[in-house]
C-alpha cells in the first residue's frame, strides 16, 4: 500500500488536525466524541444543519462545514460511519434553539447510528429531524432489502438546505426541502480502478486492466457488474440511461448536471464526462442550467466517476446560487 | 469457585468474556475484513477489533459491578467506538440483554438464555433483518435457539450447540443473496461468500465458551 | 491504459468543450490556435496576464483564468509546452492596451515557445513582458543547464500578479512583482506513482509497491532519487528541509505555505502533510499566515504531492487575499 | 529528370522529403517517445509526428514554391504545431534554412550545406545548447560536418556521411549527463539513455537521403 500517511489508525486523526490547521478561519474540530463545526456556530435563530458518514470521502462532509451549509459534520472511521455520541456531541455544539436536521446518507450503518443519534438528542430535549438520501439508481430500489445508496444527491441537499436555513426557515420546512432534492436527484457511478483502505493495505477489489466496476458506490465496495474497458462517451450514455429513464426528469426539466470524480480521476476527464452528459441531457430535452465538476464526494484514490442529476425549479435554483463559504465550496462570499 | 458442571454465568466470567473477544477480533481481524471486502466495504474487522479493544479498555471500571451494569457498559462502549452497521447491532444486543440482569451478579442457564433472546430481540428490531437475508441474523438465531436448556444441561454444552448452530447458520449464508446490509447493493454478485457479521457472531461465542471455568 | 478518455488525441479538445460549457460565466474557449480566455477579455485598463503551459496538469492554468487572475492560458498538447501562434493570438485577443505579461514556468520548450511568441507580439507592435518562474529546489541551479523548473510557485505568481493588474498596476509593476514572487518562493516534490500520458499509454516509469520517486516535477519525468516508502512525516520532513535551507526564508518570516496533490492522491492524505509542513515550519521558526490546499498543479492521474513555500509581507499578502473568480479559485467575489 | 549522379536538390525533392518525414515519425513515434520516457516526459514521438503529419498536409500548398518558401512553410508549421523544445528548435533550423533558399527551386550541394549549416546555426542559438550537453546538437553539429563536400562528391554520398556522423553522435550522447532540456533535471540519472532529439535527427536526415532520385 502506497499512501502518504503515517499510520492507518491515525489518518482521520491527523487529517483533520491538518484540516482545522488549514482552515481556522472556517471550522473548529473537537475530538472524543469527533465532530468539525463552523467557527461561528451556534448560529442565532438558524435550524442547524449536520452530516456526517466515513472518513476517505473527502471533502464530504467537512470540506461543506461553513455559512450557507453545514453547521457540523461527524467524520467516522475510514468508509464507517460515525457513532451516535458523535452527532449527539456536534447537536448539542451547533443547536440555537431552532432544532437540527441530519442528513443521512442511506447505508445500514449510518441510518441505524444517525437513528441512535436522534434518540439521543430527543431524550436531551433537543428538536431533531432526519432525512435519509437515496439517490443510487445503481441500486434496485425495494422495501425488502437495504434501499439506494445516498451518494451525490447528499452534497446538492446540504448546499440547498443550508442556503434555506441561512433564510431562517424552519426545521420542518428545511426537512421537507431536504426530502424533495433527494427525491428529485439521481446519481450513477462507475470506477476504472478499486481504492485501498489503510487499514486493510491491499486493494478492496482487483480489477483487471481492461475491465471496469459498473454501478459502484463510495466505499470501494463492488459495483452491480464489470465489464470492458470503453469509451467514454460511451460509459457516460450507460450513465445517464439509467438516471434519466428513472423517475422524475421530463423533457423541458431544468436540471443542475453535477460530474463527480472518486478521487483518483483528473479534471481533465472529468470536463470530457461533462461534455458528453450534457449532451445527453440535452438530447434527453434537459436544460442544464446549473453544473458542479470535480472532486467532491471521493472513495479514498479510487479513479472513476459520478454522475448526479437533480431536477431544479424556482424554489430550488435561487437557494443553489445563495452564497457558500466553506473549504470545498465558496461562491457569493 | 465453581462446580464441575457450569450451569450459570456470574460477573467474572462476563469479564473474561469481553477479554477473550477483544483477542478473538484482534486475532481474526484479517479474516472479517477480507469476508467484508468481497461483498461490503471492508471495515467490518477493524470494526470489531475497534470496539471490543475500547470495552477492555473499559474493563477495570466495570468488573466489580453486576452483570446488568457490565453488559450496558459494554453495549454504550460498542455503540461509541464500532460505527458502521455492526456497533448498533451489537451494541443494542447488549443494551437489551443488560435490562435483565439488572443487579444480578450471576445468571442460571435459562436466564442466559432469555436475556440474549431480549439481546436478539433488540438487535433484529434495530435492523429489521430476519433469518435469510444474509446477516448476523442468520448465525444468531439458530444459535440462541441452540442456547435454550435441555435435560441434564450444562451451559458449556449449550453453547457448544449455540456455536455448532451459528456456525452452521454462517454457512448457510454463502449461497445467499444480501437483501439487508451493505451486501444488498451487490445483487446476485453477493452470493458465494460467507457473510462477515455471521462469524463475528460465532467468534462472540466462541469466546464466551473459551470465558467459561474449565471443569 | 485505463482512461475516462474516447482517444488520446481528442483529450486536450474534448476537456476544453467540457470546461467552457461548464463555466461559460468565467471563460471563452477558442480554438486553432487554441486558448482559454476571460469572458469579459480586454478588461479596459488593466495589464493582462497570460500562461501556459503543457495540459495534463489542471486546473493550471484554464482553472485560473478569470477576475483577479488569469486573462488568457494556452494549453499545449498533454505535457508538452502550447505553441507560439497560442499565444500571440491570445494576446491579441485579451490585451487592451495595457501591455501583456506572459507567466512562463522554466522548460525549454515552454522558454522558447513563450520567446517566440514574444517576438511576434512585438513584432505586432504589441507591449509585452515574460518572468520566468523556476522554483523548484530539486533541481540543483546553474548558468550551465536548463535551470530549475517551474512549478507551485506559478500558481502563486498568477494570483498576486492577477490582483496587481486588476488593482490598476503597470506592466513594468507586474513584471516586478511576478519576478519577486519567483524570488520567495520554492518548492519540491515527490510521487507515489507514475502518470500514464495518453498516447503513450503506459507509465511513464515503473516504480515498485515500495518506492517513491523523490525530487520530480510535474511531468512524469522520474525524480532525483528513488527511495523506499517512509512514512508521511518523514517525507513532509525530506520535502521541507531543501526548501528552508535554500533561499531566503529566515525565522520570523511570514509564509504561505502551499500544499498541493498531483492528481491522484486524496484530500485526506494531503491534510496530513499539511500538519506536518505547518510544524516543520514552525521548528524553522516561519509563520504560516496564509495557506493553499488541494491538487492545483498536477501531473495527470500521478500520486504524489508538492509542498511549496512562499514568503509572505506587506505588499503580498493582501494580494493574495484580494479577490479573485476562477473555476478552480474563488473568494471575496 | 535527375542524373545519375546526384548533387542538388530540387523542390520536388524537398517535398518527398518532407513526405518521407511525416512517415518516418510517425512510424517511429514509440521508439521516439519510449526514449523520452526514460529521460524525459515521454512526448518527443507524438510531438515529431503531430507537427511533420501538419507538414505533409501543407505540402500541396507548398509543392509549387521555391525551396526558400516551402522551408518558410515547414518551419512556421512546425513552429505551431509541435510544441515542446523540439518544435521551436526544428522550426528555427528550417526558417534560418529558408533565408539562403529564397527563391531558388535548386540547390547546389554547397547550397544545401551552408543552408542547414545557416539552420543548425539558428537551432543553437535558440536552444544556447552546445555538443556535449546531450541535445540534438550532438547528432547535427558532426552530421552537418560531414555534409560538406569533398572531391568527386554526390549529394548521395555526403548525405550517407552526414547519417553515419548523426548516428555517431547520437550513441555518443548515451553516457552523458544531460546539461540542457528536461533530461537535465535527472542529474546523473540521464546518464545510460540515449538522447532522443539525437534520433529524431537522425531520423530526418535519412528521410532525406530517402526522397533523393535513385541513382
Ligand atoms: N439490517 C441488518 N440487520 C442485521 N445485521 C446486519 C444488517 N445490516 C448489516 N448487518 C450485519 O453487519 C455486518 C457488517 O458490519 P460492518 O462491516 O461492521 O458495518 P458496515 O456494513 O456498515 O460496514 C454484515 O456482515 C451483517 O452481518
Ligand atoms: N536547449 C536545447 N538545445 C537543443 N536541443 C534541445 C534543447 N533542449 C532540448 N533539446 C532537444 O529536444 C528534445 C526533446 O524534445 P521534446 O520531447 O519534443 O520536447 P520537450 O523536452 O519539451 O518535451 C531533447 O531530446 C533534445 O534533443
Ligand atoms: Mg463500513
Ligand atoms: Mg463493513
Ligand atoms: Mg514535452
Ligand atoms: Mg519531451
Amino acid at each position: 500500500m502506497k499512501k502518504l500517511i503515517n499510520s492507518p489508525e491515525n489518518v482521520v486523526h491527523e487529517a483533520l488536525e491538518g484540516m482545522v490547521a488549514a482552515h481556522a478561519d472556517l471550522i473548529k474540530v473537537q475530538f472524543d466524541p469527533t465532530f468539525i463545526m463552523r467557527a461561528d456556530a451556534p448560529v442565532k435563530n438558524k435550524v442547524a444543519i449536520i452530516s456526517g458518514g466515513g472518513s476517505g470521502h473527502e471533502p464530504m462532509h467537512g470540506g461543506f462545514v461553513g455559512r450557507g451549509m453545514l453547521d457540523a459534520a461527524c467524520p467516522g472511521a475510514v468508509f464507517t460511519s460515525p457513532t451516535p455520541d458523535q452527532m449527539q456531541a456536534a447537536t448539542k455544539a451547533v443547536d440555537s434553539g431552532k432544532g437540527t436536521l441530519l442528513i443521512v446518507k442511506n447505508y445500514t450503518g449510518d441510518v441505524m447510528n444517525f437513528e441512535l443519534a436522534a434518540d439521543l438528542v430527543r431524550a436531551d430535549g433537543g428538536q431533531v429531524e432526519s432525512v435519509i438520501i437515496d439517490d443510487d439508481v445503481a441500486v434496485k430500489d425495494s422495501t425488502w432489502t437495504a434501499g439506494r445508496r445516498g451518494v451525490g444527491a447528499t452534497i446538492l441537499a446540504e448546499k440547498i438546505c443550508g442556503a434555506a436555513a441561512e433564510a431562517g426557515q424552519s426545521l420542518a420546512e428545511v426537512r421537507d426541502l431536504c426530502q424533495k432534492v433527494n427525491a428529485q436527484g439521481r446519481s450513477m457511478g462507475m470506477a476504472l480502478t478499486s481504492c485501498t483502505v489503510p487499514h486493510v493495505g491491499k486493494p478492496t477489489f482487483d480489477l483487471p486492466e481492461d475491465e471496469i466496476e459498473f454501478g459502484v458506490g463510495i466505499h470501494g465496495e463492488p459495483g452491480r457488474t464489470r465489464m470492458k474497458l470503453k469509451p467514454a462517451d460511451e460509459i457516460v450514455e450507460m450513465l445517464m440511461e439509467p438516471i434519466i429513464s428513472d423517475l422524475p426528469y421530463k423533457s423541458g426539466d431544468e436540471v443542475l448536471l453535477f460530474v463527480n470524480g472518486l478521487g483518483g480521476t483528473p479534471q481533465i476527464e472529468l470536463y470530457i464526462i461533462y461534455r458528453k452528459a450534457l449532451e445527453v441531457a440535452k438530447r434527453a430535452g434537459l436544460k442544464v442550467t446549473r453544473n458542479l465538476v470535480g472532486s467532491y464526494i471521493t472513495s479514498l484514490e479510487m479513479a472513476g466517476t459520478s454522475i448526479t442529476l437533480l431536477k431544479l425549479d424556482h424554489q430550488l435554483t435561487p437557494l443553489w446560487d445563495a452564497p457558500v463559504l466553506t473549504s470545498a465550496l465558496r461562491w457569493g462570499l | 469457585m465453581e462446580t464441575m458442571t457450569v450451569n450459570s454465568l456470574d460477573s467474572a466470567t462476563v469479564v473474561r468474556w469481553m477479554q477473550h473477544c477483544a483477542e478473538t477480533y484482534q486475532q481474526h481481524k484479517d479474516e472479517l475484513t477480507a469476508l467484508d471486502a468481497a461483498i461490503g466495504d471492508a471495515d467490518h474487522g477493524a470494526n470489531m477489533a475497534r470496539g471490543f479493544t475500547a470495552v477492555q479498555g473499559k474493563l477495570d471500571g466495570l468488573k466489580d459491578k453486576d452483570i446488568g451494569a457490565i453488559f450496558k457498559g459494554v453495549a454504550m462502549t460498542l455503540i461509541s467506538t464500532v460505527g458502521g452497521a455492526s456497533g448498533p447491532l451489537y451494541g443494542t444486543f447488549f443494551l437489551q440483554a443488560a435490562s435483565g440482569a439488572n443487579g444480578k451478579t450471576s445468571l442460571t442457564q435459562e436466564e442466559v438464555a432469555a436475556d440474549f433472546a431480549a439481546g436478539l430481540k433488540g438487535l433484529m428490531s434495530r435492523g429489521k433483518a430476519v433469518v435469510g437475508e444474509k446477516t448476523m441474523v442468520d448465525a444468531l438465531v439458530p444459535a440462541l435457539d441452540a442456547l435454550k436448556p435441555v435435560a441434564n444441561d450444562t451451559l458449556a454444552a449449550a453453547l457448544d450447540r449455540a456455536i455448532a448452530a451459528a456456525r452452521k447458520g454462517a454457512d448457510s449464508t454463502v449461497p445467499m443473496v444480501a437483501k439487508k446490509g451493505r451486501a444488498s447493493y451487490l445483487g446476485e454478485r453477493s452470493a458465494g461468500h460467507m457473510d462477515p457479521g455471521c462469524l463475528s457472531s460465532v467468534l462472540l461465542l466462541e469466546a464466551l465458551k473459551q470465558a467459561l471455568p474449565s471443569g
